[in-house]
């Protein structure tokens, strides 16, 4: 009999999970005896998860690994799973500690925001001037906790100031508008950042239609096929994303280990995770993969082709 | 004064004009021809869609399955354009429109030849038309370095200070005012909501109307579809989600009855308007995101409150000398009860 | 009248009914949707060998028990001609309201009183524009969607409540079980708390609308709310009564929902109108106003419930699972009406 | 039976419709019919409610299309698939029920459907409003072509439904019971139109439950009943009672069978009941057994008036007495609660929930008695049905049918019984017997005879002077929202009431 590993994800149809999963069917074929279940809902939203969720519990999957919606709303339903003896982990974006063994972050969330600042800084001559942020929905975690590092971390790179955060609900139209609106009502905002794929597209598409490629610059994360463009109008300049194909594969592994009790996820604990070497756990239960990388106009054509 | 005022569509421009005057306030150049012609560039799509909407819902029906159609379409020519980059522009953008008519068709058959009330029939093709651009796509994006620059760069071409998405809409409008009140066609369509069982005494197939107005809604979305996917350059599977709600908002505020038979394209496309420029001027007046959706709620609630109070029955006069010494007497609460 | 009983030479007879009742069973929407559960219960045992787990099947009920306890009260509202399209938005602000109270401090029984009165509240607010006001209920409520959401978005911004007390979880998570007087038979353990108020509220919402005036008044507003008028029935305070219902039952969901959830966002419950009106108009309820049955309507949640859970044994996505009930509910609609057609078609 | 003859000096019809069946789920509407039409003459089609005259019409003008038989125009057979290619044959209808838009312009409603075109196939909207203009004018319609049909009134609405009939080059023209909602003045008007009609040459198909009409308008007529042609030839040669017995099977003496009651004390008292735009300082007294004609062009604020009887529409002063004590009536469930009830005149729009079983419309309004603690009893609901159907001879399929498949005078005894239900002091009866057949309408008048005699009050607005005369005690005229004048029954005479009604002293 295989392993079966659910792997959750926010919403299907995502660039991002899709590369994700690739990582993980790579993993799943590294390891052998292993089935991976890609699922998750429609819409990104907590019950919809809940309902794939109690389906991976009917079907009996050994591990549940998950990009929850909402750190919260997902806990009771993933407590029931681990009841029923299933290993659950999160990745991606959190689940709260109750709720999950342990949380593989793509990077640390305090590089991520440093990056980010670092992005918008390298954008602004002297690194001085105003910046505002482009955000995903208002609930979604991983989004909210790299806007509080980044605000936390602003004092290290003194002549950024930051001007507001709005959000676009990572729909292209929401989002375009957004960007319009700060364009229009913050004449000064010369660097747009936005943690989110959808974001940093839409604003620069509506840096581009604004006719101020060259004024203002457009940053944050994004996958490379998807933002190949963007760079290439010269709207973007820099962008960086961690590898989403690692991280399904590392959440793999990580799972994999769990269900044959290799180890016991504990903080503290050093996971062996195949290609990606040892994964050490951190306090609270959360791991980090690796620094983002970061993209520009010379090496973003080779890694669109990829993912 | 009360006699201008008693076209609703004066009322809509001039409500419309207070709340740009009022934007403009806070936020100076808001006003300003190159940002009114943005913010009517912005609400295009909208325009476009609601028109169609108009069609359906002046038959008495209602097309859910206009933003879900608007995806697959989209989708669907945007993987075209990805993968035979050679298909001429004209012959992409007929093809949305045949997509797009033929999803509406089959909307409308259902309505016409087996009788399933509108608004069943699409609320159904609404999960399967999304459904189906999933299916379609695997889930993948369509993203701007696979789309051709002519696909993504002629609806933002600038023609006189406008672009061409724009130009779209205002053609849009020219053809669809021309079939409500020139064509025998647009005659119907009054008729065939105002009242179906007259339309059908006077030889007005109130079916075959219907259909026809999905397929024009249909046709509609899927130029959308286009006009979308080049807009925001890049197509999946979730885009316009929500916004068929949008159209119907557009079309009620614009004074179309729900029940059918009542309104005008002038209606449709002021509605329209007016959600454009609430969409478009929150986040420019610099309002908190969270308090976004509350607003425009609240807008759309007042603006349908004024909208029903314009309409208020004015009361035959049996009277002989009643109407002189109506003003006076116009309080006195005698409509209320003949709802 | 001597006059008349003279010439008359018969009184017509006129039969009370055309059909037979076993005619008329045969005959019905509710049979029709029966059946279709049975089948995809039997499609769904023999495609997974999950399925009949009384546990997966009680856990499988969550799939569709607050969204019918919505779907009931709308379907009263929809046969009265109206509709509620701010349903799940009222979920939000009731869970929004609760979310605030439990962090004040608040214990369970005042924050479900809070979760139902904010319910009753908004429903007031569409009863009060609509029935009072005489606005069309799809727009109102399409702009009161976006309100009441909208506060709840105001009032959370990217924040969650969470910290409810131990004891609220009881509405969306508990078992029947936990009480000792609830028997203790095989297959009784699984019964959740979230079942027994569907089955109640199915028992509750069906005599409403079938044996009480109340019910009669309904039908008769939705088919023709002039007679109505002119029959005495008070039009306008009963379709105020409804938006109160219905308002007072996706409160009701929202302490559901947020006792299951265990937190609450301002996205919560997304979606769900189009949900509850698919399953209204799944169970027979005529769009339009004027008919409909709750039978139908609870043998619809069932219906949706099975193929959505179903269709997750076999982890098909859920938007193509979307296609299915799309399907389904074309299906189930056009096929009364192609057979009706063909029948009399075959009769003349 | 005795089917009148008149062979002899028949000039060939213009249109035939040769053993014509067509049939309903239970209901065979029209069995093996034939029907004939002669130019320049006027057939009238006699029938009683339900004989499936208004079935023969929706044939004639391609609505429905027959099970079998055949319709000849010409000598040659033609077949209709749908309304316009009937208009496109020259057969032009003026329906029972309302066939007009309201939100559209007067020439639109005239036009809607073969309104003139440029050479693009665009609607010319100046060609039809001057057509239209011009097509009012030629029947003396003082109205704009641009006016919105909703601002229209009643009157005004019928003679757009005329001109819209002929706005097509017909030669046949149908007149479903065009006069049932008009009154006197407008009867005459619409004979005028008739006579000219006829000298054009035009066949005349004229549809009505009044003797006296048909006898002053028609030549020739065709009886139907339970859906089969009974008799045709001319109205000349025979009688009223030859008809009627034709038509029912049995004769009908009484047409006004009001019998004599006792008139007891006052039961209502309306005092200066006035409202700011329909009508003005009303004020009479309604005394026990006693029947109150309402009479008045259409038009004068009659219903209006009774409708603020029943709290529909709310005075703006006045006072109202129940028996001594004094009421206020906001709303209809006020009214019904003290007692006073009222039959609307439209009755699928206000009267009847067609779509709704008889049995449940019949106990819509008195449901508290059928209940029990706000519960349903079906079996009551049943036996009142039952009752009172059995009462007005009500001809139905079954009491589970909706009323929507009853034809328009069935429909009517429903609405009339819902209330007779309520066992109420005060009734108003709106146009009660507006489109009923002479059997039922002997009914209802027998009824409210009936009823009178139990000591209920009767207010009947009516527009039928023979109606007014033969059934009220006394009688009440309105004319432009104000009371003309109230007369006993004693020496009472039409000439009067038509002058308080017109106003010409
Ligand atoms: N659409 C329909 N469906 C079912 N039955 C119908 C329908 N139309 C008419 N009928 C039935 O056919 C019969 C003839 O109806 P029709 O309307 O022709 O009567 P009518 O002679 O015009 O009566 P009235 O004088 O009351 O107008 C009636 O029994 C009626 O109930
Ligand atoms: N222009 C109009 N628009 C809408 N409804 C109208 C119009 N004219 C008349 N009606 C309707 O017709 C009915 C009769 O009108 P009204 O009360 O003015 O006259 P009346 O004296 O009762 O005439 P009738 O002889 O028809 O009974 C009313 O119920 C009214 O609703
Ligand atoms: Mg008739
Ligand atoms: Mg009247």
């Amino acid at each position: 009999e295989n392993i079966k590993i659910g792997l959750v994800v926010k919403s299907l149809g995502n660039g991002f999970f899709e590369a994700a999963n690739k990582g993980a069917q790579e993993a799943a074929k590294e390891l052998g005896g292993v089935d991976i279940i890609y699922t998750g809902p429609t819409t990104t939203t907590a019950e919809g998860q809940i309902e794939v969720i109690n389906a991976l519990i009917a079907q009996k999957v050994d591990a549940i690994a998950i990009s929850a919606n909402d750190p919260d709303a997902v806990v009771p339903a993933l407590k029931k799973a681990a009841q029923r003896g299933i290993k659950v982990i999160s990745w991606d974006s959190g689940v709260n500690k109750d709720g999950r063994i342990l949380h593989l972050n793509p990077s640390s969330n305090e590089l991520i925001g440093n990056m980010c600042l670092k992005l918008a800084a390298d954008h602004l001559p002297g690194g001085k001037g105003d910046f505002a942020i482009l955000s995903a929905t208002s609930t979604s975690t991983n989004q909210n906790t790299w806007i509080a590092e980044m605000k936390k971390q602003l004092p290290k790179y003194p002549g950024l100031n930051l001007v507001t955060t709005v959000y676009g609900d990572d729909l292209a139209d929401k989002s375009y508008r957004e960007a319009q609106g700060l364009l229009t009502s913050h004449p000064n905002v010369k660097v747009i950042v936005a943690p989110t794929t959808v974001g940093v597209l839409a604003a620069s598409q509506a840096v581009k239609d604004a006719g101020k490629i060259g004024q203002v610059y457009v940053t944050g994360l994004g996958l490379p096929s998807e933002m190949a463009g963007a760079v290439h109008s010269g709207a973007t300049k820099q962008f960086a994303i961690w590898n989403p194909i690692d991280l399904g594969y590392s959440a793999t592994q990580l799972a994999y280990r769990l269900v044959k009790k290799e180890t016991d996820g504990k903080p503290g604990s050093e996971i062996n995770a195949g290609r990606m070497g040892k994964i050490k756990v951190g306090d609270n239960g959360e791991a980090a993969m690796a620094d983002p990388f970061v993209y520009d106009a010379k090496n973003v054509d080779e890694f669109a082709k990829i993912f | 004064m009360s006699r201008i005022l008693k076209y609703r569509e004066l009322l809509l421009v001039a409500i419309i004009i207070v709340l740009i005057a009022a934007f403009s306030y806070r936020a100076p150049g808001y006003a300003s021809p190159k940002s009114l012609a943005n913010i009517f560039n912005d609400t295009s799509i909208l325009i476009i869609l609601a028109l169609g909407q108009m069609a359906v819902i002046m038959t008495k029906s209602i097309d859910l399955s206009v933003a879900a159609n608007l995806s697959f379409t989209g989708m669907a020519v945007a993987m075209l354009n990805a993968a035979y980059p050679g298909i001429p522009l004209p012959l992409l953008i007929l093809t949305a429109l045949a997509i797009g008519a033929i999803l509406g068709a089959i909307n409308g058959f259902m309505v016409w030849k087996i009788g399933i009330p509108a608004i069943v029939a699409t609320l159904g093709t609404l999960t399967i038309y999304r459904g189906t651009a999933f299916v379609l796509s695997g889930g993948a994006w369509v993203n701007q370095t696979q789309m051709t620059p002519v696909f993504l760069n002629t609806p933002r071409m600038p023609v006189l200070g406008l672009p061409l998405l724009g130009w779209t809409a205002i053609l849009v409008i020219a053809i669809v005012s021309v079939v409500f009140t020139r064509t025998i066609f647009g005659r119907s369509l009054y008729a065939s909501g105002g009242n179906p069982t007259a339309a059908l005494y006077a030889g007005v197939d109130v079916g075959r109307t219907k259909f026809f107005a999905f397929v024009l809604s249909g046709a509609l979305a899927g130029l959308c579809g286009y006009l979308w996917v080049s807009r925001y350059a890049v197509a999946y599977v979730d885009i316009a989600a929500g916004f068929e709600l949008d159209t119907v908002a557009a079309c009620v505020i614009g004074g179309i009855s729900t029940l059918g038979g009542i309104g005008s394209v002038g209606g449709a496309v002021l509605g329209a308007l007016f959600l454009g420029v609430i969409k478009n001027a929150l986040p420019v007046i610099n309002i908190s995101p969270f308090w976004q959706m509350a607003i425009s709620g609240l807008v759309i609630i007042i603006a349908v409150l004024f909208n029903a109070r314009q309409e208020r029955r004015k009361g035959r006069l049996i009277l002989r000398d009643a109407a002189k010494r109506r003003p006076s007497r116009i309080e006195a609460p005698v409509e209320g009860a003949a709802a | 009248m001597s006059i008349m009983t003279a010439d008359k030479q018969s009184v017509r007879h006129i039969p009370d009914r055309l059909s037979t009742p076993i005619g008329r069973l045969l005959g019905s929407w509710e049979t029709l949707l029966a059946a279709v559960a049975i089948a995809i219960f039997i499609a769904n045992s023999l495609a997974s060998p999950h399925f009949l787990d009384p546990w997966n099947l009680s856990d499988a009920t969550y799939n569709f028990t607050e969204k019918a306890m919505i779907a009931f009260a709308m379907t009263l509202l929809i046969i009265s001609g109206e509709i509620d399209l701010s349903v799940a938005a009222i979920i939000a602000l009731a869970s929004t309201a609760m979310g605030a109270a439990a962090q004040a401090g608040f214990q369970t029984p005042a924050l479900v009183g809070i979760g139902l009165g904010v319910g009753l509240l908004c429903g007031a607010f569409n009863g009060l524009l609509v029935a009072r006001i005489g606005l069309p209920s799809i727009v109102v409520t399409i702009g009161t969607m976006s309100l009441f959401r909208g506060i709840a978005q105001i009032v959370l911004g990217d924040q969650a409540y969470g910290g409810y007390p131990p004891s609220f979880a009881w509405f969306g998570q508990g078992y029947m079980s936990d009480f000792s007087w609830w028997p203790t038979l095989p297959g009784f353990e699984v019964v959740t708390f979230e079942m027994i108020a569907f089955v109640l509220f199915a028992v509750v919402f069906g005599i409403l609308l079938h044996r009480t005036t109340f019910g009669r008044w309904i039908y008769a507003i939705g088919n023709n709310a002039f007679a109505a008028q002119f029959s005495g029935i008070p039009v306008q305070r009963t379709k105020f009564i409804l938006f109160l219902m219905t308002g007072l039952m996706s409160g009701f969901a929202a302490v559901c929902l947020t006792s299951r959830l265990g937190s609450t966002r301002h996205t919560i419950a997304a979606g769900w109108e189009l949900e509850a009106i698919t399953m209204a108009v799944l169970g027979g309820v005529s769009i339009l106003g004027g008919s409909g049955t709750i039978l139908g309507v609870v043998l619809a949640a069932v219906v949706m419930g099975l193929v959505t859970f179903g269709l997750g044994l076999l982890n098909v996505p859920g938007i193509v699972m979307s296609i299915f009930i799309g399907l389904l509910l074309i299906l189930v609609i056009a096929l009364p009406i192609v057979f009706r057609r063909i029948r009399s078609r075959a009769s003349a | 039976m005795s089917v009148v003859q008149a062979a002899a000096q028949d000039p060939t019809p213009l249109l035939e419709m040769r053993d014509i069946s067509k049939s309903f789920p239970g209901v065979k509407a029209l069995d093996h019919v034939d029907v004939a039409l002669y130019p320049g003459t006027v057939t009238a089609l006699i029938g009683e409610n339900g004989a499936g005259k208004s079935t023969l019409v929706k044939i004639l003008t391609g609505i429905y299309q027959p099970d079998s038989g055949e319709i000849v125009v010409d000598g040659k057979a033609v077949h209709f698939g749908n309304a316009e290619a009937a208009i496109r044959n020259g057969i032009t209808a003026i329906h029972q029920e309302t066939v007009l838009f309201d939100e559209l312009s007067v020439a639109e409603n005239i036009f809607l459907g073969h309104a003139p075109r440029n050479r693009w196939g665009l609607v010319n909207w100046s060609a039809m409003n001057a057509r239209a203009a011009a097509l009012l004018t030629s029947i003396d319609a003082p109205i704009s072509p641009y006016t919105r049909l909703k601002d229209l009134s009643i009157a005004q609405r019928h003679l757009v439904a005329i001109a819209r009939a002929l706005s097509v080059e017909a030669r046949v023209v149908i007149m479903d019971e065009p006069t049932a909602a008009l009154s006197y003045k407008e009867v005459e008007d619409l004979f005028r139109i008739i006579d000219r009609l006829k000298r054009q040459g035009k066949a005349i198909l004229f549809i009505s439950h009044k003797f006296e009409e048909v006898y002053e308008i028609a030549e020739r007529f065709v009886v139907f009943r339970d859906g089969r042609s009974i008799g045709a030839g001319l109205l000349s040669q025979t009688g009223q009672d030859e008809i009627v017995r034709m038509m029912v099977g049995r004769s009908v003496d009484h047409v006004f069978p009001k019998t004599e009651v006792a008139i007891g004390g006052t039961v209502l008292k309306v005092s200066g009941y006035s409202h700011p735009t329909e009508f003005d300082s009303i004020s009479f007294e309604l005394r026990r057994g006693e029947i109150l004609g309402l009479y008045g062009l259409v038009g004068a604020g009659r219903s209006e008036f009774c409708q603020s009887l029943f709290g529909i529409t709310r005075p703006s002063a006045g006072s109202l007495e129940l028996e001594g004590r004094s009421i206020e009536i906001r709303s209809p469930s006020d009214a019904i609660a003290a007692g006073i009830v009222y039959v609307p005149e439209e009755r699928a729009r206000h009267g009847a929930v067609l779509q709704m079983p008889i049995f449940q419309n019949f106990s819509m309004a008195t449901l508290a008695k059928t209940t029990r603690a706000g519960f349903l009893r079906q079996a009551e609901e049943f036996a009142l049905a039952r009752k009172y159907a059995e009462r007005l001879d009500l001809r139905a399929a079954a009491l589970s049918v909706p009323v929507g498949t009853l034809s328009g005078g069935n429909q009517q005894k429903v609405v009339i019984g819902k209330w007779l239900a309520a066992r109420p002091k005060v009734i108003v009866l709106d146009e009660p017997t507006k489109g009923i057949d002479i059997g039922s309408k002997a009914a209802v008048h027998g009824f409210m005879s009936e009823l009178a005699g139990e000591g209920l009050s009767v207010i009947m607005v009516s527009s039928e002077l023979p109606e007014i005369l033969g059934m009220s005690d006394r009688v009440m005229v309105m004319r432009e929202g104000r009371m003309a004048g109230i007369w006993n029954r004693e020496g009472l005479d039409a000439e009067t009431l038509v002058r308080a009604a017109t106003g010409n002293e």
